[in-house]
């Protein structure tokens, strides 16, 4: 009852402060947080990196192990993503196997790498039909403030960026690095009242009633979509989101993640 | 897109493997209150997915303390019986039906009028018989036709379907094969009457042109839908009638 | 608390009928409602069918997978049946892990199938000892008006009856058809008061203080039993249960399982 | 019956491997009382079956939701300890010991006066120690002895024993062996006073005749059971009773 | 609440008698209640143990079956140690999976196993890097009255004095036994207000503020420990309930184990 | 200790395999108030151990039938990233974070005022991030501060940390390989002020005289991360003032 109320005085106060053209933190409609992002944070994974979009902090690592090709695929190696709300990143969260949202968040960040088919599967393959390298993609959350599967898309890619092959771990041979073919980047719009604006934080989630992720790739073209939240969207606002997504991401690519390459 | 090879050609002469124009539907089947126990059922057909939605509600939610005391809480719940594909799926929710679970109720919520039973839960039930790429737009289509047939108040229905991208062409309503060696594929859902779309997903690789042209054919096929779901309970609603009259 | 009340006033009012010596849908007290088999549905499945009776409507599909054998047997094939009560079947159904109806379901059927031997097994041996192939019997309930096990048995031995073994799928040769070696069927009565009923439907299950199944095979004899409910059976009661099983079975395995032999 | 080889000759000079005639029951060995704890128990012994009963209640339900007005809330549950068969089983309840729970609990359903206690639970544990066929009809008599011990008001006491086919005979109560490699196996409970059945299974191959013997055999056996259930519970007494004096 | 104040009433009896210099039952302060253990108990079993300590009786079964090694102990066998507090054994027991006593219980048991090197595991290896034997041991609690983890440790190792390994059954060769090569002895007391007790009862484990498991070897070396409970214990406390430890230990070992070694 | 080779010479010339003397800690770091949602939060580093604290509460308990009407419950959650060590961890509880999480709460309980909240919980969760050994005592000595940060009324803080026994010394902290390859561990927590212990676990090998000074050398230890705890928030406390009044 208190939360519901509490939620309610937030999402008014967004909308003042928009109807006055304003974001409650000040930004520009399309202006995203401080964003940083280090990378090799923690040794014990094959790649990690640790984003902050504004208070939002997400943790990221990479691990390979060797496990059994899929059947229809027996030279190809494959890709597990899976997203973790610990308690820690928000009171909302609880402890507990994966829920919808992270579920949800975990599959649309898979979706963008495996969509630019930014790692080349097939040099992931030890042995065909019998042994590939399984790449574990695992999204800890830290701090929730809002626009987690950028912050956990961004941390994908920058711990891709350069992760080591455990080749000696397992008593195999070959090449220790796999360089990524692509660097896709998410970037979340949400629609509120008639506005669309980029990089939401935690206040500006609850009050917006859409909200599209669009990954892209180097080129430009779409890798993944996801649209959530309990609202409708019209074909302009889609071009509009779809216009801010490419743009941001190029901008987000060039700033975060070329020197990484 | 699964990873499998990808050496399949499908188009072949300007036409799909299964003789289809690049924007054309597969065929379509709706029964309308088909089950007994529950309040609204629908069997849809699109191509080779067979698949089945039943709605109860609005009744009690429970337990109580997920109750809204301001509407009805709506839960949707896609699921695939073990049968339904090549490879038997374990029963059971997997990351796979949780996301398309949840995607395909926010396709629902902005259409739903559940200020009208605070406090009751309604429940959307939906059963993939047999899969054919596609699934998750049939069982949207088959849960609108039901949501009405249960009489549950709409600012009008929900039809959904797919574009994709094959052979570097941008056609509608992907079939499996052509899902598993296609480029992209994105399912959409949208109110025909408003043309505002309520789902949105992508994966593969889609030029922003390519993009537009394939929202563009997704949301033209939507009314086509569209029309034959009210037609199909039209046509329900005016047997009742004449059964009634007998 | 008002689904008790109903369900006393639905008990009462089937009593109430019975007193004049009637069902409440008008048939005698060994008579099924009407029942239909349709064969090879679902064209994913192996086998399948669909079975109504009445309105209770179940779907039974067939799927088969290779895999090892138990240590014990390790020239046979492996059954493994499983119900599902999926929600959508009746208000009372919750989503979840199989409940104790659903298993005892699932069981019943099974052991109607296994006691018969029905099923070759070690003609369904690929490898000795290390590959056979493993079946699958998927019961799903679609609409429940009383008397599943009727219907999920008669739906499993017909999906079975004429089967196609995937050899190509999985790379292996083989015959890739096996034919049944009986046509176990099962038939369900009811005690109500003093009156035993054949097909309880769902308002004389909630009536019933005890149910029998009763499954026996092309040769008369009994292949599996099952008595459930919080009631007790005399031995005539019984006996009278027995009888009216296989006779009816016998009826059935006529009338909509011959055509498919 | 499991699928093994069938191979094994059951029956010897007109005797079972284990020296007992047809219709002859393994040897019983009841102890009531046995647990501190709990309000009532029993240790039983069926031939090579070691298991234990235990009691608890009526006592309160919770969570409350699944409190009855009316009556006591009857819970059943099953289980085998992970040494007690051959290949260890893992903790935890599996198909088998939910349905055998099930079944065992509504073979007490018909003797036990829940409307005594309405809102409350009575728990009946039973935890098979060592298995060798027929651990389901053992824990029944031992949880029949138990409720008995636990003061929970009863019509009479339920009893219970297996019979079975193995090389072509009608024999009573199985071991382990004569299940494995036996044709037919049929478990029963019963109201021994009243000569009423309140569990009965199936499995196998069965002609009418020989269910019809196997049953009367059964029944018969069933009485047996019930006195030796009747003598324990009134040791127990008396020794209590004895205790008190001294 | 009413089982609250039963809790409260309980504890105040246990520091009443405590302050005249008596336990509830009239033991020495260092004293254990009757203690008895029964070998060879159930057949199914490699090994078994059932243990009374007062009215407390734990059943021990050990179990052997072939598995793979772990990758960084290729030669070596496995133990894993499982506590089922059956819902049969208290009031306070619920069914369903392992809770935090349990697991602890399995856990302190285990430790002083592997602490003490007891098992020698190259012994227990079939096939280097394939095939080792894993030892389940299962603790299988059935009254519970107090002072389970001395008790079940007590078990434990009295299971595994003279094991059987079961070659035979999965068509293996070699040694039928493996002699122990020590045998720990788990010894726990309490601290109430400010006294030291050797083997608490129910009623005086609810009292305690915090408990100490100390398990040595048969060279009175120490190869576990742990605290649990809410409270905190003085180093000298500590010293003392390690003294008690090694000594009760010693001759535990002498009364009860010797006669199977 | 893990079951792997143990002829790794852990002492080379007196000293460990990182040069640290016998009764060396590796080097801390705490940083306080770094997650901008948890009421209280503290990251810490223990030699190669990084590990992040958060406090929530006290706040509602829920579901309600958990609350104690005398005093706020404590809740304890220790949990690895799946990144955290060499072999990934599947991500949920196994019942060693589960013994962790019993012991480490247990290990706060006799300092926290918990009679000061009644019918609230009070949560800590506890991420390791990177493992190296010692990972339940870093835990605690970031909890310690996180509770503090939080504002929780605590008698004071707890601090831990582990002896072992590496090439037959005593020594403090052990390091993942000194762990792997070593003797004996133990982990002790305790409250510096009262010089009480309020968590002691211990397993491999150790004799009396051993395990004696082994105590002593953890609790003098204790003392020192006493004071870098106490450091640490009086350092962030003053950055608060001095921030206030800018």
């Amino acid at each position: 009852m208190g939360l519901e109320i509490m939620d309610d005085i937030r999402k008014d106060y967004v909308y003042d402060v928009l109807r006055s053209g304003k974001r409650v933190d000040g930004r520009g409609f399309r202006e995203y947080r401080a964003i940083s992002v280090e990378r090799d944070v923690m040794k014990r994974a094959e790649g990690s990196a640790l984003v902050k979009i504004g208070d939002t902090e997400v943790l990221v690592g990479v691990k390979l192990e060797p496990g059994e090709p899929f059947s229809d695929a027996p030279d190809k190696g494959i890709i597990m993503t899976n997203a973790e709300l610990v308690p820690m990143a928000s009171p909302e969260f609880e402890p507990g196997p994966p829920n919808e949202n992270s579920v949800e968040l975990a599959r649309v960040v898979d979706r963008g790498i495996r969509g630019s088919e930014a790692i080349d599967l097939e040099k992931l393959c030890i042995e065909e039909g019998e042994k590939v390298w399984m790449i574990f993609i695992d999204i800890h959350v830290l701090d929730n403030d809002g626009n987690l599967v950028d912050a956990a898309a961004l941390g994908a890619i920058a711990s891709l960026l350069n992760f080591r092959i455990p080749n000696e771990r397992y008593g195999l041979t070959g090449e220790d690095s796999l360089p990524m073919r692509d660097t896709p980047v998410a970037v979340t719009t949400v629609k509120i009242g008639g506005d669309v604006l980029a990089d939401p934080n935690l206040y500006e989630e609850s009050a917006a009633t859409s909200r599209l992720t669009v990954i892209s790739n180097a080129d430009g073209a779409l890798s993944g979509m996801q649209k959530s939240g309990n609202g409708e969207l019209k074909e302009e606002e889609i071009a509009e989101m779809v216009e801010i997504g490419i743009e941001k991401a190029k901008e987000i690519r060039e700033n975060y993640l070329s020197n990484f390459l | 897109m699964k990873e499998g090879e990808k050496e399949i050609e499908l188009i072949k002469k300007g036409k799909r493997l299964d003789g289809r124009g690049f924007e054309e539907l597969r065929p379509i089947k709706i029964e309308v209150g088909v089950l007994k126990r529950a309040d609204g059922s629908c069997y849809f057909e699109m191509g080779n997915n067979k698949v089945m939605a039943a709605v109860y509600g609005p009744r009690e939610m429970h337990p109580r303390h997920f109750q809204d005391a301001k509407m009805a809480v709506v839960k949707y719940r896609y699921n695939m019986a073990p049968f339904s594909v090549d490879d038997r799926k374990r029963p059971g929710p997997d990351r796979r039906s949780v996301e398309i679970s949840k995607v395909s109720r926010e396709a629902f919520d902005p259409v739903i009028i559940k200020e009208y039973y605070p406090k009751t839960a309604i429940d959307v039930y939906v059963e993939v018989l047999q899969s054919d790429a596609g699934t998750r737009t049939a069982g949207i289509n088959a849960a609108s036709v039901a949501l009405a047939d249960a009489g549950i108040p709409m600012k009008d229905m929900v039809s959904s379907v797919a574009v994709g991208k094959i052979g570097g062409e941008v056609v509608l309503d992907l079939s499996g094969v052509e899902d598993n060696h296609g480029e992209a594929d994105m399912p959409i859902a949208m109110v025909a009457r408003t043309d505002t779309i309520t789902m949105l997903q992508m994966d593969g690789h889609f030029k922003k042109e390519e993009f537009e042209r394939g929202l563009k054919l997704a949301m033209d096929a939507c009314h086509k839908i569209y029309e034959l779901q009210r037609t199909a309970l039209i046509e329900r609603y005016s047997k009742s009638v004449g059964e009634g009259e007998e």
